[in-house]
């Protein structure tokens, strides 16, 4: 595409105007992913926090930094916080939001003022949860198991869970935009297979959102109405089964790791061909491992229940089913290896934690292999174990994909360049500290060391303290981006227009883009990830100089 | 514009079928069919709710397949909700011991 | 000293051998896969960097790899399936000549009582060699009763009984943990597992202050409460009879049969109502809030005791015939 | 609201022979029968999303009916029977309604919206109206479950769970009537200013997919709450 946009005084969608209310009014997508990206980097880090607390705690078996109520809430908010404020919204409300239109060139999303109104949604579910938290907080772990939730639970349960039910809606409508836009406004010539793979994976992820996060919602109100009026849905006491509400809620929340990792791997597809300078190895399969591990993801929540006292047999089926989802997954991993093979590879920022991502998540993956066959998992289960696993899987996995969407984008979010050097430095940083962090705890929970434990038995202490240094590297890690994200808006390089000299139509307009993205309707006729019609990557140095 | 309009006796012959069949239904519920009364009951709402979606809904008119993937989307996650936890609480005690 | 680093849990259980075998074998199958994919990586990415090999080939993709690469991990997950599955159904049915232990668990402690009228707070007495079975209820909110030497767990559930079992090979003290968050002291819920040899648990069953077996206080409660003067044991009663009945499918008047398990009996004394014996009549008055999860334990222990003719089985030695060397049977 | 101007080029050139008011079209579609199709999409999506918000409910249902199909037939026999025949009809008719208002839409018939969306109205304030009768009976007759539940018959512990999901469903069934009736509202008066033509009503059969839907929801509630025991006392 030619580069007609070098006009004299550039319009983008940043400059148009600076007031405070066209920023809180505003139904322009880009700016909606911007509010987004501020709000969940705020959750993101008291989240964080909560997490450095509990590993504090940890360092020594007794219970010497907080009280036993006081760690129980701590854990409880962090995952609340994190599952529900950080990494739920995370790739899909903040590069979904400004990429998809971009994407599949269109102007916006099918309907900006319910975008709006999502964003405004996580907010009003953020603020409710937030003042759970500072009017005592929620001691329930963020599962809100019955009969605890409902009836012996004193803390600010009803508050959280409303949060919980008005964030799950601004997901649902979120979900809702996309899928109706990936349908009705893909630009001409922009056919289901010419897509980028990261539309696929967001399509799918928005399969999840709809169909899962429902049955969240209503499990949650069940809850609600249960502790305020005290009717018996879920307390046996009253004629309930505590099962159904464990079935309700992992019926939402074990596709919602979905929602959570399908956006990093869309991501991955994107990083791994512009980094590799080839088209993605197996487009179809990877495409069409997104559907499947989004259909697939609703057949196996149970996998959550196999000591919680269901049947046998019902025990059997699920296990068998979940294998099924662990294959478009292990799919995925050997396309973007094949991808790599003969390619032409420039270990830039982005490469380096998309590479992180398959590593991570390959080693996420193969330990829930080990949790779905069931005779592994009646000794792990509520250990380290699970929680080493699904770290692997969330932070590893969906964080390590926000952090690539965040490096490979920020030239056409801002129009700037961020030092190279510092990239580098804190994707290294993040991925040992990570594996320092989260490695150990997989040793703790074969030994049988249970989650959401305060104190602990002494032999378990090094291991603890292992996983407490690596975490504060960890936590270096994630500020130093904070740092040099925010210097580069000041003091970056002007970033060009396509900085990688990357596929895809959002590279093809002006960063940061246009207010409208595209001066005129973009007609596709050439495939997805065309990097051999691409001039070759330039040099670290030479990105922006010239301001291509 | 690809937008069909029905005609108005076609909206009140549905409505007529939905009110009979409402009167039957009920009528029905008096009769003792044990094991029967239950999928009988469900069987007549199903009809209700396939004209009440193909007519009223338009959905036998819509020209777009993706609102049929959809809506038959939403029903197969239904199947997938109600079969998959019955699996657990239909099979509970078949190993005849308690909590298997 | 400081580097003494735990890595594994000692077996102490029949059961924990075929546990570790399995968790072995995936180690080595996923960990050998997944440094295979590392390696590869690595080394495409040294081979081919940009300086050395400027320009992509560009390689559209191969359907038989992706058959391959589907179908040879599918073979393999169905091993790690059927492996497991093995396992679970072993640890899912206790052998016939379990000792039986009662369990209550309720915030924040574990209570065990036994056939013989012994009653501890988180301290579990086992003898070696000897299969255990444990039928466990929550009086409060859902715990998990979780003893990692011997790799069993199973949550506990109010309103309803969930059983484990398991048979421990060696004598020595071993970890207790509650694995289901159950509130504020939830990492206190702790307690030990006393493994003794015969002899020895023996001697500790005569030292506790017993108050007779657990099935003659049921019995005892059986006719204070006034149960005995409907269901006789005859066929008199205005309620059925319960000789004989435990383990036995019962038709209910609604045409549905039921078997008159630990939990049927358990429902029926506190909501009598909901499955009536087929030819009698709802008549029978709730116990709901009269009785604790204890009473209720003896009573399901007294009514198991009227199908077993030579329920005084002596607890003193082992079972005539002792398991094989290598423990129960698991595959079958 | 961005500037329009710089793409209306774009618009015009598709936009078709029907007169197009100025509100009608927003500014990133390309034509009004795009935006109508993406509209109608956006709606069943989101419609479909409401199956499975009710669906948790149907399938708490589905578990302790199968449990206990005793106490709940016990307990269906509180039910009013009548009440609930005249309210499934009540709704039936309501939808035809709305389904005549949007063919009057189709055609242009501003004052039969408007009439239609009335009637449709009217009866769905009469549903509610005979709902709220029927909660205070149970209310007077002590069937409402919490402390002063009281219920005479074999299992009233099940047959209290009974009228816990009768409550939450019903009730969530009749928040969506509210917002319905609110909805249909907000379109009668848009209608009457006449806002809606043949071109452009895509509000009109968005409301009017959502009104079926919730009549959808009512059709499978009647026979699940109230039509379980032969014996009907009412």
């Amino acid at each position: 595409m030619a580069t007609s946009t070098q006009i004299v005084e550039k319009e983008t969608y940043l400059n148009t105007d600076f007031s405070i209310k066209s920023w809180l009014l505003t139904t322009d997508h880009k700016r909606i992913a911007l509010l987004y990206l501020i709000s969940i980097t705020l959750f993101f880090f008291v989240g964080g926090l909560f997490a450095l607390l509990i590993r504090l705690e940890l360092l020594t078996p007794a219970g010497d930094l907080v009280q036993s109520d006081t760690y129980n809430k701590l854990f409880s908010m962090h995952g609340i916080v994190m599952i529900f404020l950080f990494l739920i919204p995370s790739i899909p409300a903040v590069f979904g939001n400004f990429f998809v239109p971009m994407m599949i060139g269109a102007r916006d999303l099918a309907f900006p003022r319910i975008n709006l109104l999502s964003w405004y949604l996580l907010m009003i579910g953020g603020s409710l949860i937030m003042y759970s938290i500072v009017t005592g907080g929620v001691d329930t772990g963020w599962t809100f198991y019955t009969p605890f939730s409902t009836e012996y639970a004193n803390t600010q349960v009803v508050a959280a869970g409303l949060g919980i039910f008005v964030a799950g809606f601004s997901s649902i409508l979120t979900g809702l935009n996309f899928i109706v836009t990936i349908h009705r406004m893909r630009a001409p010539g922009m056919s289901w297979g010419r897509m980028p793979l990261f539309l696929w994976s967001m399509y799918a992820t928005s399969v999840v959102q709809i169909l899962g996060t429902p049955v969240l919602a209503i499990a949650v109100a069940l809850v609600f109405l249960e502790r305020v009026f005290r009717i018996g849905i879920f307390n046996p006491q009253l004629g309930g089964d505590p099962l159904l509400f464990q079935h309700l809620f992992w019926f939402y929340s074990h596709p919602a790791v979905y929602i959570m990792i399908l956006p990093s791997m869309g991501v991955v597809s994107e990083v791994i061909p512009c980094f590799a300078r080839k088209r993605v190895f197996g487009y179809a399969a990877v495409a069409l491992s997104s559907i499947a591990i989004a259909v697939f993801g609703f057949l196996v929540w149970a996998h959550h229940m196999f000591v919680a006292g269901i049947s046998a047999y019902s025990a059997l089926v699920f296990s068998l089913l979940s294998y099924a989802v662990a294959l478009p997954s292990a799919i995925k991993v050997f396309n973007w290896t094949a991808t790599i093979y003969k390619g032409s590879i420039h270990l830039r920022t982005p490469m380096l934690y998309a590479l992180g991502f398959i590593g991570l998540f390959t080693m996420g993956g193969m330990t829930g292999l080990f949790l779905s066959s069931l005779g592994i998992d009646v000794h792990v289960h509520d250990t380290y174990f699970v929680i080493a696993h699904f770290h692997y899987i969330m932070v590893g996995g969906a964080v390590m994909g926000f952090m690539a969407a965040l490096h490979f984008w920020w030239p056409k979010i801002t129009g700037k360049i961020y030092p190279e050097v510092w990239g580098k430095i804190a994707a290294s940083t993040i991925f040992l500290g990570f594996n320092l962090t989260f490695l150990p705890q997989f040793i703790l929970g074969y030994l049988g060391m249970p989650r959401r434990y305060h104190v602990y038995p002494a032999d378990f202490q090094v291991l603890n303290v292992m996983s407490t240094a690596g975490a504060s590297i960890l936590g270096v890690g994630y500020l130093l981006p904070l740092v040099y994200l925010f210097w580069s808006l000041r003091y970056g390089r002007d970033a060009g227009n396509n900085p990688w000299n990357a596929a895809g139509l959002e590279w093809t307009t002006a960063s940061p883009p246009p207010t409208h993205n595209f001066d005129e309707t973009p007609v596709v006729t050439w495939e997805a990830y065309n990097y051999h019609q691409l001039p070759a990557m330039p040099e670290e140095e030479t990105i922006g100089a010239s301001g291509i | 514009m690809a937008e069909v309009i029905v005609s108005r006796k076609i909206y009140v012959l549905v409505w007529l079928a939905l009110m009979i069949l409402t009167g039957l239904t009920a009528a029905i519920s008096f009769v003792n069919l044990g094991t029967w009364s239950a999928p009988v009951a469900i069987g007549i709402a199903s009809v209700k709710v396939l004209l009440v979606a193909l007519f009223f809904m338009h959905l036998r008119y819509t020209q777009s397949k993706i609102v049929w993937v959809w809506a038959i989307a939403g029903i197969f996650w239904l199947t997938i909700l109600f079969c998959l936890s019955m699996t657990d609480y239909i099979t509970r005690g078949y190993l005849r011991v308690p909590g298997k | 000293m400081w580097l003494k680093i735990p890595l594994w849990p000692s077996e102490a259980s029949t059961i924990s051998r075929n546990v570790d075998a399995l968790f072995v074998f995936l180690l080595s199958v996923t960990g050998g896969v997944t440094l295979l994919v590392f390696a590869v990586i690595v080394f495409f990415l040294f081979k081919y960097r940009h300086t050395k090999h400027p320009v992509a080939e560009q390689i559209e993709g191969s359907v038989p790899l992706e058959i391959l690469w589907s179908v040879i991990p599918l073979g393999i997950f169905m091993i790690f399936f059927g492996w497991g599955a093995s396992i679970y159904f072993a640890e899912a049915r206790p052998p016939k000549d379990a000792l039986d232990v009662f369990v209550v668990a309720k915030q924040w402690m574990w209570k065990f009582e036994y056939q013989t009228g012994q009653r501890e707070i988180n301290v579990l007495h086992v003898p070696v060699d000897r299969p255990v079975r444990l039928t466990m209820i929550s009086q409060d909110v859902v715990h998990s009763f979780f003893a990692p030497e011997m790799r069993v767990k199973a949550d506990v559930l109010p309103g309803r009984y969930t059983t484990t079992w398991f048979q421990a090979v060696k004598p020595g003290h071993y970890h207790l943990f509650c694995a289901q968050y159950c509130g504020t002291q939830h990492a206190n819920m702790v307690g030990e597992i006393v493994v003794m040899e015969p002899a020895e648990y023996q001697a500790w069953l005569q030292g506790g202050n017993a108050e007779g077996s657990i099935a003659s206080t049921g019995q005892k409660l059986f006719q204070e409460l006034g149960c005995i003067s409907c269901h006789r044991f005859d066929t008199q009663g205005r309620g059925p009879n319960l000789q004989g009945v435990f383990g036995r499918p019962v038709l209910l008047d609604d045409g549905r049969t039921v078997v008159a398990d630990e939990d049927y009996v358990r429902e029926s004394i506190l909501q009598p109502g909901a499955k009536v014996v087929a030819g009698f009549k709802p008549i029978m008055p709730t116990f709901q809030g009269v009785l604790s999860e204890d009473q209720l334990l003896a009573l399901v222990a007294y009514v198991k005791s009227l199908s077993v003719p030579q329920q005084a089985e002596p607890v003193t030695s082992r079972p005539p015939v002792p398991p094989a060397a290598g423990g129960t049977p698991i595959a079958q | 609201m961005p500037a329009e101007s710089s793409h209306a080029n774009v618009v015009a050139g598709h936009a078709g022979s029907i007169a197009v008011p100025p509100h009608a079209l927003r500014h990133h579609f390309a034509d009004l029968e795009q935006q109508r199709e993406t509209a109608t999409l956006g709606m069943w999506v989101f419609l479909i999303t409401e199956v499975m918000f009710f669906g948790g409910m149907f399938a708490a249902y589905l578990v302790y009916r199968v449990a206990y199909p005793v106490a709940f037939q016990e307990a269906s026999q509180h039910m009013a029977f009548l009440a609930g025949t005249v309210n499934t009809a009540v709704l039936i008719c309501s939808s035809l309604f709305v389904a005549c208002a949007v063919h009057a839409a189709q055609t242009g018939e501003r004052k039969q919206i408007v009439f239609f969306l009335i009637l449709a109205l009217l009866l769905g304030m009469v549903f509610l109206g005979i709902k709220a009768v029927e909660y205070h009976d149970h209310w007077v007759e002590h069937t409402v479950p919490g402390a002063s539940f009281q219920f005479q018959g074999t299992d009233p512990v099940h047959s209290e769970v009974f009228f816990a999901l009768y409550f939450v469903m019903t009730g969530f069934h009749a928040l969506h009537m509210l917002i319905g009736v609110g909805l249909v509202a907000v379109i009668i008066y848009f209608a009457w200013q006449g806002r809606y033509s043949p071109a452009y009503h895509t509000p009109v059969e968005n409301v009017g997919l959502y009104w079926h839907f919730v009549d959808i929801i009512w059709i499978f509630l009647y026979p699940l709450l109230y039509l379980i025991s032969h014996k009907h006392i009412y």
